[in-house]
């Protein structure tokens, strides 16, 4: 394992360094600059130029890019341009959220992707499996602001069981956090797990025609069992690697649920730095997000490993 | 028929094993039925059992008993119906596949017409399978013991874990494989195939069934393997007394194991009877026939009556090594192989699963690049020039039919494309030796535009042996060719092979792991063992008068068609 | 030797077109119908409706009435003929975007089978268009090209190429070692042609079931991007964008809502039925 | 009172239980509600002020700390921590905060302060004339990029009276000097830095700053050394940010929040026929929807073509679909409470398709295509799609180009805005001066619309370097002002539609300044 991760490393640090560069370019190329929009719409070019250079806007950007290389490698991240305050804590703050709602999304996508994928395998023929294939297509069909804004109406207003948006601590709340937690974790976590609801459908069926099945079933198996203990893992080592991109689309995902539940997660933040072209936050966080995406992938091969005993770290 | 020549020293388990289990076997023989000396009880009573595919009949009014303790053989070619039923008998036919007709009594209880859950209660505790590819018929992620421990449970007779996994270790003791307890938490991928193989019978026993049908028990082992496992289920039959039913293609390996034979063809049975019976003196045409496609260890070599080889060696393989992974955990796979072919000589190269055999052809082919030593083709090594012709005129035929043509071309795309990657000809040009070449190993031209799917595997292999024919070689290196085939078409594609050898003066090096076919087909056998040549000499020499104990041994383990070790019936022992 | 699958082996003919043969099931039929019906209503919507889907009026937020079968929008703009409209438009983008991103992304896996060096960056290309959020990306493209259809088509087909480029990856991988293919390198063929002629054509089959999820994901975007203003150039009317608008609405005019929202559905649906289908079919 | 008020929390949970069955949830549901907690729990007498309870206010923009000395979307905030020296009534008289007394010289070139001595900043520190002094030369610094900086510069010279009586010397005399007053909020110096970073705030107003969660919210604890005995009521406020509309009405109508500025003109049509909800509409913010039209581009360089499009536009229309009837129609920046509004200027253009094609006509000009920017959230874009359809009309196609706000902010600035487009602005609440100098898009010197005058410049500085802004004289000016406005159109109004505040019917008492500001200091939660 150890040499595996070694071996992935460099590659792994390569993409960081790519999407580091990409990242600035990107930014520099969006037109708008930090300093207009942080001098506000009624700001002369004096209080422009003076914001750009308190900003170090004025130096050549091979300057500002090596800079923030630097930055970034002394851990020091320095001070955000509009939104306020230390980049540093800024990001904390949001990944502490986003991992909360992303991690109760997760869970979700296994919780709700589980039994529907075995129920769409085995109950293919049956009303069951009709009524999941319903469930699973209803939900990759209607887009997640749309679900997002249905759920609040149901269950917030109409209902009045769940707040319609907002965060609490989990430290200082549990009980309030969780119930703040469930919508938007639900809406985040649906399309994913109607995805992986259907990778594991296909897993699993594709099991249930392999020879060791037959094999169980020939020493008397139930039926049940044979799909719970024989076919899902199998089925699982591929899942887990959808799994993997999932949750990639699940960071992405978080803009738009985030918005829609006012959660003040890393999506929040993203926006909010791209709407105010808060170069320092929006450089970081897109950084931050293509390491996590790094590092799941990575953890995704470790566990593919550890669920398919036929595959060793090399 | 000659009386097989007896096993040469006993070195290994498997001759111990026999040894230990033929006195027992001769004294059930000497006491007739043991027990009350009343004529055994009928466990299996299958009437007129009629399958149907998606409305074609795969199984067409089968019928036979099966006492207590006995054993019985089904066999058949490709397509005769004879797994499908063995699916049948425990109703676990495929999708599509339905008992359409008779009955299969177990004990005068009807499995044809149980409810499932009635029928999963029976499946394992009192009829059990073991199935041909031990390599799939093992869950991959999940441990031996688990699946063990499933097999078990599923039957509810040991409630408590650690009860269950003594009994575990008992059967895989039971089966043969040392170091049972430390095993259980291993996957199957760490087991050889033998020991898979074992696994599984292990599996088929856990509930002391009382009838076993296994299905190609051996079909995908090695012979000495193969040999081991047909040992381990006669012990089995003669020490727990389990009924049971062999199903294969191959006679030798039901002789071998079961007192009475079933024939199969088409679906039907064409002839039953004991196995003496039937191999003395078989009364159905097609019987004859199937016997008579079997090649026999005895038959002397034929390769001199199709040609004489050349003195010059052709292709040259001079201390050739290759290995395999990083540097610090090699594997080596060829370890110093020298090799001369002749033009116009067949050498035949036997060897194991792992001994290297297909590395070496592959190396031959110029498909892997040796990490050692020399091979030449006409005088010239590879790497200085010598490795253009011979990428022209050094052509390889596959073991599988199957897989080795592309399913997306037709057959005469597939034989086109080495003389369209060489630039012979152009396109009128091509699609007339495409022709030719099909006529050659006996198709049918007009089926060019066919796919690979819509022929036969005797086809199939045919139409790889055009594709290696097309760009004109001299040398052919065959990759276990015949392995995959029924016998009677076994017995085409060697006579197509020398009939190509004849007509053309091809030099073919003959991989197999079957000795007989070796022999017939070779002018000179080489042994290949642990990536070295073990022994090299004339075909019929190295059959009758072995110089390495290794050549011994496979060839005690090939099985013959006399029935003489036949077991008696044993009555079943309380377990 | 498998004696086990004869006998359903024995009907060659069935199973000539596999992609047919899955396309002519109930399920391949019903998606096939599902598409056409909203493609159709799309293409036709200039005989359909006679109404400008742009035009204006008072009459804002009205339930459906015989003059607007769907009602109106907050513009009082029908949204039947809207609807229809987008529907062409979603398709135009999606059917466009994403053969091009399934291109782009196969040719790339195509380069990586040629060399290992070539194959780690392909990867980590892979791997970078991955990690890039694709909301984020979204904003990048809109703010750099401006708004239109460019930045949503090359959004959507920039999503799309790890997707494609993966999957035919680990296709050539598998069918590389496969031995029709050694046969072709021992009959001579060059390492081009092996891979060209004989591994491509057998490794494209995930890459149609692909396309058809790929065809779903498309519509999603395109809508992901409305919502967030970066879609199609307003007032061209897309699906995404009538139910981005229509979600202040849907407590008080959830008509608003219902037509783009079944049509949206019934293209997903459609795309998935048509996939599975295929899927089936592939693996008979 | 709850928002609930059929559903008492027992009755909720068993539905809690009921329909989100579940081993998890059910745990969940044994504990507090997260869906009622925002109600406060503030005792009492229902009838008066009440103290106690925690405001919650939603908000769909954040607070930027880099524009807490500017106008911007979010200035809720400022009066919560700090005071500024006077603030207008209705009738746009100063009324006293930290000053408490003023004395304009008669020549207006100077101005003389006496200031409350009883005020501390929160960090304990007494408040004093420097503070003043210090305030003012804040705001002179261009990176604060305040509005009113030309305003505050004309100030030149501070002489001090002591600790608490202070005379500020100005350049000429300034029209909009009270403004500048309400504009500006009194940091304490020597934490000034922390305040523009958003880590410290500290002022001498009625709430001391507690915590920011960027993206989340504000919150606020009551400051009870304020100088103003007995207030404020609260125990506390928190600012809510929830940018989706949608979400922003919902958390409304659960009561998860009290009281909103934010709520979308259509969103509160819905709410109009709901007893629970009072509606106030304010005539502050950045109010007036406006076309813009680039001076320099072919076409809109026409002064017919930009009357053309001020005929064209059919204003009710977009009153009503785009802000839901909360708005008034109006060709004239002016609210009805500044003293340059005139009924009259206001209807000067109506919907008047004919006349639009007919100015056309004159200019030669049929069959023109222009480009059109607009902000591309949903409200705007609703706008301009409906200003494009009227455009259409008359025979002026335009291309809509949606932008998003920095990348706007960057081409007003630097002047590149394409030939057309709309936006809103603010300003015109004040003194009319206030709009043309230090409002961008009427700006003499330099505006978006590259439009430039001498008459315009002539009259907008006279109307500025005054004394009074409210004689006749002055107010002759305005009518001048506006119109040079009617008739150049290069910035062509459409409708007013100030802030409106939408709050539960328990949280009273909260108001504006016309900066927008939110003054809690009366306000308080009934029981």
């Amino acid at each position: 394992m150890r040499t595996f991760l070694l071996k992935r490393l460099p590659s792994a640090l390569l993409v960081l360094l790519l999407a580091s560069f990409l990242v600035f370019l990107i930014l520099r190329l969006i037109p708008g600059d930090p300093a207009t929009s942080l001098a506000g719409p009624d700001a002369g070019p004096a209080a422009v130029s003076a914001i750009r250079a308190q900003l170090g806007l004025d130096r050549p950007l091979f300057g500002q890019y090596l800079h923030w290389l630097g930055q970034l490698l002394t851990g020091d991240l320095g001070p955000s341009y509009a939104i306020g305050g230390q980049v540093a804590d800024l990001i904390t703050d949001g990944l502490g959220a986003t991992a909360q709602l992303t991690a109760a999304a997760l869970l979700l996508v296994v919780l709700i992707a589980l039994p529907l994928g075995v129920l769409g395998a085995t109950a293919r023929r049956r009303p069951v499996g009709a009524a999941v294939r319903a469930f699973t297509t209803a939900v990759l069909a209607v887009p997640p602001f749309v679900t997002g804004v249905l759920l609040v109406l149901l269950f917030a207003v109409t209902l009045g069981l769940l707040p319609a948006g907002g965060h609490e601590s989990l430290l200082d709340a549990p009980d309030l956090a969780l119930q703040y937690l469930l919508l938007p974790a639900v809406c985040l976590a649906l399309p994913s797990a109607a995805v992986l609801a259907r990778y594991l459908t296909d897993g699993i069926e594709r099991a249930l025609a392999e020879d060791y099945v037959r094999t169980a079933t020939a020493v008397g198996v139930s039926r049940r069992r044979i799909v719970w203990r024989h076919a899902l893992p199998n089925a699982l080592p591929s899942a887990v690697t959808v799994l993997g991109l999932q949750i990639g689309h699940l960071v992405a995902g978080a803009v738009l649920v985030e918005r829609i539940f006012a959660w003040p997660g890393l999506g929040q933040l993203v926006e909010q730095g791209v709407l105010r072209r808060d170069y320092p936050v929006v450089q970081d966080l897109l950084l931050l997000i293509v390491a996590v995406y790094v590092t799941v992938q990575l953890l995704t091969d470790l566990v593919y490993a550890w669920l398919d005993p036929r595959i060793r770290w090399e | 028929m000659t009386a097989s020549t007896p096993p040469p020293s006993a070195t290994t388990a498997t001759a111990a094993t026999t040894a230990a289990a033929t006195p027992a076997a001769a004294a059930a023989a000497a006491a007739g039925h043991p027990g009350a000396g009343a004529p055994p009880r009928t466990v299996l009573k299958v009437t007129d059992l009629t399958v149907g595919f998606d409305g074609t009949t795969a199984v067409d009014g089968v019928g036979f008993e099966l006492a207590a303790g006995d054993t019985l053989g089904l066999v058949g070619e490709s397509g005769s119906g004879k797994s499908t039923t063995a699916l049948a008998l425990l109703r676990m036919l495929p999708a599509g596949g339905r008992i359409t007709g008779g009955s299969v009594e177990l004990d005068g209880q009807d499995l044809a017409a149980l409810p499932e859950p009635a029928l999963r209660a029976l499946r394992g505790r009192r009829i059990a399978m073991v199935f041909q590819d031990p390599m799939s018929s093992l869950n991959p992620v999940l441990t031996v013991g688990r699946q063990l421990d499933e097999a078990l449970r599923a039957h509810g007779a040991h409630p408590d874990r650690r009860e269950r996994a003594a009994r575990a270790v008992e059967l895989l003791d039971l089966v043969g494989i040392p170091d049972a307890a430390g095993r259980l938490r291993d996957h199957p991928h760490r087991f050889s195939g033998g020991q898979r193989q074992r696994i599984m019978i292990a599996l088929a026993l856990a509930n002391d069934a009382e009838v076993l049908v296994a299905d190609e028990p051996t079909t995908a082992l090695d012979p000495t393997v193969q040999r081991q496992i047909l040992d381990l289920l006669t012990r089995i039959n003669r020490r727990t007394g389990t009924a049971l039913v062999v199903i294969s293609h191959d006679l030798g390996v039901i002789a071998r194991t079961c007192r009475r034979l079933l024939v199969m063809r088409h679906g039907k049975v064409v002839e039953s009877g004991t196995t003496a019976e039937l191999l003395g003196a078989p009364q159905h045409p097609y019987t004859r026939q199937l016997l008579a496609a079997v090649p026999r260890l005895e038959t002397p070599s034929g390769a001199a009556a199709n040609s004489v080889p050349g003195p010059e060696p052709l292709l040259t393989v001079t201390g050739l090594r290759k290995t395999y992974g990083s540097r610090r955990r090699a594997v080596t796979a060829l370890d110093g192989v020298d090799l001369e072919l002749h033009p116009g000589e067949t050498l035949g190269l036997v060897g194991e699963s792992g001994s290297g055999k297909s590395t070496l052809a592959r190396a031959l082919v110029q498909v892997h690049a040796p990490s050692g030593g020399a091979i030449r083709f006409r005088g010239e090594e590879f790497g200085r020039g010598g490795e253009r012709t011979a990428r022209r005129e050094v052509q390889l035929v596959f073991q599988d039919p199957y897989s080795s043509l592309n399913p997306r071309m037709t057959a005469g795309q597939i034989v086109a494309e080495p003389l369209i990657a060489h630039g012979l000809g152009d396109r009128a040009a091509r699609a007339k030796r495409v022709a030719e070449l099909l006529e050659q190993v006996g198709l049918d031209p007009a089926s060019a535009d066919r796919h690979p799917r819509a022929f036969s595997g005797g086809q199939r292999q045919r139409i790889g042996i055009a594709r290696a024919l097309a760009p004109e070689p001299s040398v052919l290196i065959c990759d276990e060719p015949v392995s995959a085939l029924d016998v009677s078409v076994q017995a085409q594609v060697l006579d197509l092979l020398a009939r190509l050898q004849r007509d053309l003066g091809l030099a073919i090096l003959f991989i197999a792991h079957d000795l007989a076919v070796v022999r017939q087909v070779s002018h000179r056998i080489a042994v290949l063992h642990g990536g070295r040549i073990v022994e090299t000499g004339p075909a019929d020499r190295v059959v009758t008068a072995p110089e390495h104990p290794y050549t011994a041994e496979l060839l005690a383990a090939v099985p013959r068609l006399d029935p003489a070790p036949v077991p008696a019936l044993t009555s079943r022992s309380t377990v | 030797m498998t004696a086990l699958a004869a006998p359903a082996r024995a009907l060659p003919a069935r199973a000539r077109n596999r992609y047919l043969a899955g396309l002519l099931t109930g399920r391949g039929l019903t998606g096939l119908a599902l598409v056409g019906t909203v493609a159709l209503a799309g293409l036709l919507a200039p005989l359909l409706t006679g109404q400008d889907p742009d035009a204006q009026g008072p009459l804002a937020l009205a339930g459906p009435s015989a003059a607007h079968p769907f009602g109106t929008d907050d513009l009082g703009r029908d949204l039947f003929s809207r609807v229809l409209h987008g529907i062409t438009t979603d398709l135009a983008l999606i059917l466009s975007a994403v053969p091009v991103g399934a291109l782009a992304g196969c040719s790339l896996a195509l380069l990586a089978a040629g060399h290992r060096w070539a194959d780690t960056a392909v990867q980590r290309v892979f791997d970078l268009v991955l990690a890039f959020p694709g909301l984020i990306l979204a904003l990048a493209v809109t703010a750099v090209l401006g708004p239109g259809r460019w930045p949503v088509f090359i959004v959507i087909a920039l999503a799309e190429i790890p997707l494609f480029g993966r999957q035919l990856r680990s296709g050539i991988l598998v069918q590389r070692e496969r031995e029709y293919a050694l046969a072709a390198r021992v009959g001579g063929a060059s390492q081009r042609r092996v891979l060209l002629r004989h591994v491509l054509p057998n490794a494209v089959d995930p890459l149609i079931v692909q396309a058809a999820v790929a065809l779903s994901v498309g519509v999603f975007i395109e809508g992901a991007m409305s919502f967030l203003g970066l879609g199609v150039r307003p007032p061209e009317p897309t699906l995404g964008s009538i139910l981005s608008q229509s979600v202040g609405y849907l407590a008080t005019r959830p008509t608003f809502a219902a037509a783009p929202l079944a049509a949206t559905t019934a293209l997903v649906l459609g795309f998935t039925l048509i996939a599975e289908a295929l899927n089936r079919g592939i693996r008979r | 009172m709850t928002s609930f008020p059929t559903a008492p929390a027992l009755s909720r949970r068993t539905l809690l239980r009921g329909g989100l069955a579940g081993a998890g949830l059910l745990s969940l549901a044994a504990c507090r509600s997260a869906a009622d907690t925002a109600a406060g729990q503030a005792t009492g007498d229902a009838a008066g002020p009440r103290r106690g309870g925690v405001l919650t206010v939603g908000t769909g923009v954040d607070f930027t700390p880099a524009l807490l000395f500017a106008q911007s979307a979010n200035t809720l905030v400022q009066r919560l921590v700090f005071n500024t020296l006077t603030r207008y009534d209705d009738k746009l008289q100063p009324q006293p905060e930290l000053a408490t007394s003023w004395q304009v010289a008669a020549d207006g070139a100077s101005v003389t302060l006496k200031l409350r001595e009883d005020v501390t900043f929160h960090s304990g520190r007494r408040f004093t004339a420097d503070d003043v002094v210090f305030a003012v030369k804040n705001l002179q610094n261009p990176a604060r990029s305040a509005q009113l900086r030309s305003t505050a510069t004309a100030v030149t010279d501070f002489r001090k009276n002591g600790d608490f009586e202070l005379t500020l010397v100005l350049a000429h005399p300034v029209s909009n000097l009270f403004d500048l007053f309400e504009f500006m909020i009194v940091p304490d110096s020597e934490t000034v830095e922390e305040a523009f970073a958003g880590t410290k705030l500290i002022g001498t107003g009625p709430y001391t700053f507690t915590e920011r969660k960027p993206g989340s919210s504000i919150t606020f604890a009551r400051n009870e050394k304020y100088w103003n005995p007995g207030r404020p009521y609260l125990d506390g406020v928190e600012i809510r940010v929830v940018p989706q509309a949608e979400s922003l009405l919902s958390s409304l109508k659960t009561g998860q929040t009290h009281l909103s500025y934010s709520i979308r003109g259509k969103d509160i049509a819905t709410l109009r026929s709901d007893p629970q909800f009072r509606i106030t509409p304010y005539d502050t913010g950045s109010g007036a929807y406006y076309i813009g039209a680039n001076l320099t581009a072919e076409h809109v360089s026409d002064k017919r073509v930009r009357q053309a499009i001020a005929w064209a536009v059919d204003r009710e229309r977009l009153v009503e679909q785009a802000l839901g009837g909360y708005g008034t129609v109006s060709a004239t920046p002016w609210p009805k409470s500044s003293p340059a509004y005139s009924a009259e200027a206001a209807g000067h253009y109506r919907h008047d398709p004919e006349r639009a094609r007919q100015l056309l006509k004159d200019a030669g000009l049929t069959g023109i295509s222009l480009p059109f920017a607009h902000s591309n959230d949903p409200g705007n874009t609703a706008v301009a799609q409906i200003l494009q359809y009227d455009l259409k009309q008359v025979g002026i196609e335009t291309v809509l180009q949606p932008t998003d706000s920095p990348t706007m902010q960057k081409q007003l600035i630097a002047q590149s805005m394409p030939a057309l487009w709309t936006l809103s602005h603010g300003f015109a609440q004040l003194h009319p001066a206030t709009l043309a100098v230090s409002a961008y898009p009427f700006n003499e010197a330099k505006n978006s619309s590259r439009f430039s005058s001498p008459a315009y410049t002539d009259i907008v500085q006279r109307a500025w370097q005054r004394p009074d802004s409210d004689s006749p004289e002055a107010k002759a000016l305005y009518g001048r002002i506006t119109d040079v406005l009617l008739d150049e159109q290069f910035v062509i109004d459409l409708a007013i539609a100030g802030l409106t505040e939408v709050a539960v019917g328990k949280a009273r008492g909260a108001t504006l300044n016309k900066f927008g500001y939110l003054n809690l200091d009366d306000a308080y939660l009934t029981a």
